[in-house]
């Protein structure tokens, strides 16, 4: 079990076709990470990337197509706009925001996106095993006011 | 008045005396403030990296950018061969904590190298605006084709000089513009004159240097404009020999930057220290009107 | 819930890094897991007959497979199961190749990664529902964006099957880049020749529109049903009415660039760009023309005997359906001055590139065929060719190769004999690259019979001198520098993606890479589809490609789409969204957020008008299931459950 | 017409390979240029040579194995005509792992540092440091590679400024030329120079001298300029080629 537990929500279209290109071209890279396939990072939930921290997780990385170049013509967008919220919020869920990233990876960048692991690894390294999460545990079904501010 | 420590370094002290007068006097017309640096050292120059480990090359700078550091936040080293050595140290020492404790043992306290470091056209590029200059130059210099050259020294290497664009350097062409002069386009502006090969290795830089004038003789140019003693040294002290080891006949007057700016301003040839150069610039400046000024000392052909 | 794993080892691609057996043994370990098993290689014909034999004995319900990208075998394993007897859905996919075995080295390392993702595959499939899909009628009509010989022959090739074709160009005539070469290599074929009568079997193809001075606006929907804007821009002649007999071009008074000539020689405001234009109709560019700049001329108004000619004309909007769409937007040639000032960046006019000097070369160029020097119309005798300006040069971020400069340059190299017979070339090249069929002979032909010196390294600087030009080089064969007097120097410049080519991509929703050139879904095996489905790849917008094989890649798009449209109707994605309609609230915010107006409200019995997909539309990018408020709509496949469950079971 | 400006002979003819000069080793020779046999020996002496390499890619952080070989470097390579390899070769050799031929060479010695091939590489790699690193080495074995001129210019140089603290110009002059028995080098320009005004007669020394022994001190270890260590003092009149 690699010491680190990583997590990366990649859309298929780009991101997850950038990371089968880097493996493709046999681009080393370090192990920690852990892929979770998406059609879309719009389809990326912030309550899932909460969850995922509250569950234990060192380090979320959410990679998408760059922007313009969605396969759901705005998919990302959303993704953006949702996200950074996120990343704002999660010194109030007492997570480093550090440890979170969402970036853009197209498919042809094999290359960059052996990059962003070695670079998000890195850092999620440096930081080490990440606290005893303070999020409250709660079914996931119910969400509260602010949660839903995230949403949208 | 914006005031920098002024390094002169070696040649300007001796060679080179013109660029210095002729700088002084166009710092003091365009209100820029020069403070020599106190008790400044030799910069090593392309020797000192070159032997154990190059530490020389970098401590002897720093020796100059710490006393410097005391009173000021730039310094400006027109030799282009200094200026080159002292962002090199400086970059060597950013780089490198075991060479800052060298320097501080040397220097006996923690060296200051943060120091800017600016090359003459760097320093005129950012203190004078071309349409003052202009405004003051009255065209004067209209008529003149200047050859821009920057040599290497300068912009090379890119990562650690960042000044202008090293493929294709540009800098000088707004200001001469301003004097009315015409600065157009000279294909050899960043090509080597053969550096401080001229003691141990003459033909190198005679068959560079001759090169250089020879294009810009070609190509129809009144003057070759300069901002490194160096290569002033090498395209000007030495044309006499190349034409002599060529037989070629070439009459090509090299100008420091500064010169130009001076002439510009109105000032007379002989102030600037253009009659110490060894290729007469009567026929240039005949065409400004100060033909008859200086007195024709004819080159000897050395 | 009987799940069954199968780990592939595709021979050593994955065992040699990961402990195949290890995660066997792991799946066995965990809950629901009633078989598991490595194969050798899982997509072979054995490998998959064993999935099938597996789920038939055991009676499995749901199955993991671990091997290679999804992106690449997905459909092969659905299949597979579905021979089996299962829902095609109920497979997953992880991917231990591309994503671990081929990235790492360490083999601990590796296999904990895998079994994590195997374990992450069960959880996710535990919570998988049977999906089925549903068929969309297919718009029997296609798109071809460009119109220069690779979307000719698309264009030809889909007609010719007996489908509507669009062609859209941008330009004011068909024949693209190939219709400005004087000769083809390497067998010296007249371009023109062999192109013009393509180009007029285009236009008067039955099942063939096309539309010149035109540009894709926008393009909505999807596979088997695009809807697509198309501008068709103002020329200001009508189209119908013109001719073609140039009259208006003679007596235009407005000078103006010459575009299909590279700039060689000068055009007029009105023209026709070159004499085989096809249609053969005059196009105003009002950015010259002296009625629109100075608001007064009207010489051609006053001489056309059509009376063809239209000020008022403007851009006019065409909207149609399409099943499929061909791109092939071709690319335009590297513009070097700005990166390259030791070439004197533009200052010397007898420093030209490779595709002026074909227009010099070609008889129906502004020359007439003759070639002459820019700079005083003198017949130069040194010509001197310089290979990959623009390429191979990562100093000016064009690392890559284009392809075609050493064939094109052995070319000009004898043309330029053939021209001048006193005249001497010089070829400075890094490497020969020739790989075509008849291309190696080709370039030892240039050599041998037409003595062209080829020199063995990249140009340093050209420089002028006494109304020559100096080239300094290096022959890095005999090992040193070499310099050259010049009286002409002719530049191969690389390949750059048409302009605007990033934005059409992104028009369409296709990847491309950072040069702008599209990306092909498979580099080996889907080499024309882009990565959106119903859009095809020809030509050299894909990247650098000589005339064989962009004509070769057209008539290869041509079949997949031929394939797709001919089948009148398409199996969708079930991967769609669904509503939980009694606890839908009705806030609509899921209609507010789709991309695709896939959501609509449906009243129930109760009266309650409530959020309902409607399928056909719907793409699945599950924008909506994270806008949900009350997280009742939810992406089949991607639901919330399965995702946690797939993020628990890591982190457990 | 096509002419050779770069001194090489031309057209250099591959002349001859030899096989099994030693286990795994040939040659190829390019003939030879001004009495320097242009060629290499692929060999044995790859395995030796390459932490040579390797210690030169670390210290000037440019990659050797990047290099094409274009030649672009030696295209407009300032003195590459005084060379026997062109910078181009340089990094070949290196590729090979041809170590001593690169310490050895007089390019080593000769190259100064235009940095003309570094600003015009294709693939980014600063040449002329790379050679620059080769020439330290190059210094720290106290290679000459049959250009003692070079490097006594240079010891002399640093001499004079040690001494000083600044170059004195006309004693450097001087004193480098009588270091190698051509005192009358350049003497045509001396007369032109005095009437110009153009050098002190009297040395131009700095105040604080000792900050400057220390400095040299501290690179070499003793107050010398360190020439000792390479076993040849400056002297007059020390050996000329």
């Amino acid at each position: 079990m690699a010491e680190l537990k990583l997590i990366g929500f990649l859309c298929n279209w780009c991101s997850y076709a950038g990371a089968d290109m880097a493996g493709t071209a046999r681009l080393k890279q370090p192990g920690e990470l852990r892929i979770i396939r998406m059609p879309c990072t719009g389809r990326v939930d912030p309550l899932l990337v909460l969850k995922a921290f509250q569950e234990g997780a060192d380090g979320v990385l959410v990679s998408g197509c760059h922007p313009g170049d969605c396969h759901y013509n705005e998919g990302n967008y959303y993704a953006r706009r949702r996200l950074e919220l996120l990343a704002r919020m999660l010194p109030a869920f007492g997570i480093e925001p550090e440890r979170f990233e969402y970036t853009w990876v197209s498919a042809s960048e094999g290359a960059r996106w052996a990059q962003v692991v070695d670079d998000f690894t890195t850092r999620i390294r440096m930081l080490g095993i990440g606290d005893e999460p303070t999020v409250a545990k709660q079914p996931d079904d119910q969400r509260t006011g602010e949660e839903r501010a995230v949403n949208e | 008045m914006n005031s920098y420590a002024y390094f002169p370094g070696c040649s300007l002290t001796s060679s080179a005396g013109e660029y210095d007068t002729s700088f002084r006097l166009i710092a003091e017309a365009l209100g820029i403030g020069l403070d020599v640096i106190n008790d400044w050292n030799c910069c090593g120059a392309s020797p000192a990296p070159h032997h154990w480990s190059g530490n020389l090359g970098v401590l002897l700078p720093a020796r100059n950018m710490h006393i410097a550091g005391y009173a000021h936040d730039a310094m400006v080293a027109p030799c282009a061969g200094c200026y080159n050595r002292h962002k090199n140290a400086q970059y060597e020492l950013a780089g490198s904590e075991e060479l800052r404790e060298q320097a501080a043992r040397v220097l006996r306290e923690p060296v200051r190298y943060e120091i800017e470091i600016l090359n003459l056209v760097e320093l005129l590029v950012r203190e004078v605006e071309p349409d003052e200059l202009a405004s003051r130059t009255e065209g004067r210099l209209e008529g003149l084709n200047l050859a821009t050259y920057y040599g290497c020294l300068m912009t090379r290497p890119a990562k650690i000089m960042n000044f202008d664009n090293a493929r294709n350097p540009v800098s000088m062409k707004p200001l001469l513009k301003a004097t009315g002069a015409e600065a157009g386009h000279f294909p050899f502006k960043s090509e080597c004159c053969g550096s401080y090969m001229g003691l141990a290795k003459k033909e190198i830089v005679l068959r560079a240097s001759r090169r250089i004038i020879e294009v810009a003789e070609g190509m129809g140019f009144d003057a070759i404009v300069t901002a490194c003693p160096l290569c002033h040294q090498n395209l000007d002290l030495r044309q006499g020999q190349i034409n002599k080891a060529f037989g070629t006949s070439i009459e090509m007057p090299i100008l420091y930057f500064s010169q130009v700016l001076g002439l510009a301003l109105g000032m007379s040839a002989d102030d600037l220290g253009i009659d110490s150069h060894m290729v007469s610039a009567q026929k240039l400046l005949g065409k400004i009107g100060q033909g008859d000024r200086a007195a024709d000392k004819s080159t000897e052909v050395a | 819930m009987r799940v069954g794993v199968f780990v592939c080892q595709c021979g050593t691609n994955i065992a040699a890094t990961v402990d195949t057996e290890k995660v066997v043994s792991a799946a066995l370990a965990m809950r629901d897991v009633q078989h598991a098993e490595t194969i050798q290689y899982t997509c072979s014909d054995p490998g998959q007959r064993a999935i099938v034999d597996a789920v038939q004995k055991k009676g499995l319900t749901r199955v993991v497979i671990a091997a290679c990208s999804p992106r690449m075998h997905e459909t092969t394993f659905r299949r597979t199961v579905t021979r089996a007897g299962m829902n095609p859905y109920m497979m997953e996919m992880v991917n231990i190749r591309e994503h671990c075995s081929w990235i790492h080295s360490d083999i601990d390392t590796a296999t904990d990664k895998a079994i994590d993702l195997m374990r992450m595959g069960v959880a996710r499939v535990r919570g998988q529902a049977p999906l089925n899909s549903t068929t969309v009628p297919v718009t029997r009509r296609v798109l071809v964006i460009g119109g220069g010989v690779a979307g000719i022959q698309a264009a030809l090739d889909i007609a010719d099957a007996g489908l509507p074709v669009t062609l859209v160009e941008r330009g004011p005539s068909i024949g693209g880049n190939m219709a400005r070469l004087d000769k083809t290599f390497p067998t010296l074929d007249c371009s023109s020749c062999i192109l013009t009568p393509r180009m007029v079997e285009a236009n008067q193809h039955e099942d063939i529109d096309l539309m010149v001075n035109s540009e894709v606006d926008s393009v909505r929907g999807y596979i088997g049903n695009f809807e697509v804007d198309i501008r068709r821009k103002a020329t200001c002649v009508d189209e119908d009415k013109c001719t073609g007999c140039m009259i208006c071009q003679e007596k235009c008074p407005g000078k103006a660039p010459d575009e299909f000539n590279a700039g060689v020689g000068e055009s007029k405001a009105i023209s026709i760009p070159f004499p085989q234009a096809v249609p053969m109709v005059a196009a105003i560019r009002k950015e010259h023309c002296r009625q629109f700049i100075k608001g007064k001329c009207g010489v051609c108004e006053k001489v056309c005997p059509a009376d063809a000619i239209d000020y008022e004309q403007e851009d006019t909007i065409v909207t149609e359906k399409f099943g499929a769409i061909v791109v092939a937007t071709g690319y335009q040639t590297y513009d070097w001055r700005e990166a390259y000032p030791d070439y004197g960046g533009g200052q010397y006019p007898d420093v030209i590139t490779s595709l002026q000097y074909e227009r010099m070369l070609s008889a129906s160029g502004p020359t007439g065929g003759h070639v002459k020097r820019p700079s005083d119309g003198e017949e130069p005798k040194q010509v001197v060719f310089i290979s990959c300006v623009g390429s191979r040069d990562e100093s000016v971020s064009r690392p890559l190769c284009c392809s075609v400069g050493c064939m094109y340059t052995a070319k000009q190299a004898i043309l330029t004999k053939e021209h001048i017979p006193d005249s001497q070339s010089y070829v400075f090249y890094i490497d020969i690259r020739a790989g075509g069929k008849g291309y190696e002979e080709f370039t030892r032909r240039a050599q041998r019979e037409f003595g062209a010196i080829y020199l063995r390294g990249r140009v340093g600087k050209i420089y002028p001198s006494g109304g020559k030009l100096i080239v300094m080089g290096t022959d890095t064969l005999s090992g040193g520098p070499v310099e050259v007097e010049a009286d002409l120097v002719v530049l191969a410049t690389g390949f750059d993606s048409a302009p605007g080519a990033a934005k059409l991509a992104q028009k369409l929703n296709v990847s491309y890479d950072q040069y702008g050139f599209f990306s092909e879904s498979h580099p080996k095996l889907r080499p024309v589809e882009t990565t959106t489905g119903g859009i095809y790849l020809a030509g050299a917008c894909q990247g650098p490609k000589d005339i064989p094989d962009s004509v070769a890649q057209a008539s290869a798009a041509a079949a997949k789409v031929i394939g797709l449209v001919s089948r009148g109707e398409l199996e969708t994605s079930p991967m769609v969204a669904e509503v939980n309609q009694a606890r839908c609230t009705g806030c609509f915010k899921c209609r507010d957020v789709c991309p695709y107006s896939a959501i609509e409200a449906v009243a129930l019995r109760d009266g309650r008008e409530v959020a309902g997909v409607i399928d056909s539309l719907c793409q699945g990018c599950g924008v909506c299931n994270v806008a949900c408020p009350p997280a009742v709509i939810s992406l089949k496949g991607y639901t919330d459950n399965q995702l946690i469950a797939e993020t628990l079971e890591l982190l457990r | 017409m096509f002419h050779k400006l770069a001194g090489l002979p031309w057209p250099l003819s591959v002349n001859q390979i030899h096989k099994g000069i030693g286990d795994g080793e040939f040659s190829v020779s390019l003939g030879d240029w001004e009495g320097v046999p242009l060629s290499i020996r692929v060999s044995a002496s790859v395995a030796g040579g390459a932490e040579v390499v390797a210690d030169i890619e670390r210290r000037s952080g440019e990659r050797v194995s990047a290099c094409y070989q274009c030649g672009r470097c030696t295209s407009t390579c300032t003195g590459a005509f005084a060379f026997d390899y062109p910078p181009h070769r340089i990094m070949r050799l290196l590729q090979l792992g041809q170590v001593d031929e690169v310490l050895n060479s007089r390019t080593a010695q000769l190259c100064f540092d235009c940095m003309t091939c570094s600003t015009r590489c294709p693939m980014g790699i600063d040449v002329a440091n790379v050679i620059e690193h080769a020439k330290m080495i190059a210094d720290e074995r106290g290679i000459e590679g049959g250009e003692k001129d070079i490097r006594r210019f240079r010891l002399a140089f640093l001499q004079n400024v040690r001494r000083h603290g600044r170059l004195h110009e006309a004693r450097l002059l001087t004193w480098f030329n009588l270091s190698r028995l051509k005192p009358f080098n350049d003497f045509a320009l001396v007369p032109v120079i005095l009437r110009r005004k153009k050098v002190h007669i009297v040395p131009p020394k700095i105040k604080n001298r000792e900050e400057i022994h220390r400095i040299f001190r501290e690179v070499n270890g003793n107050g010398k300029s360190g020439d000792e260590r390479h076993g040849n003092e400056i002297k007059a009149g020390g050996g000329a080629e």
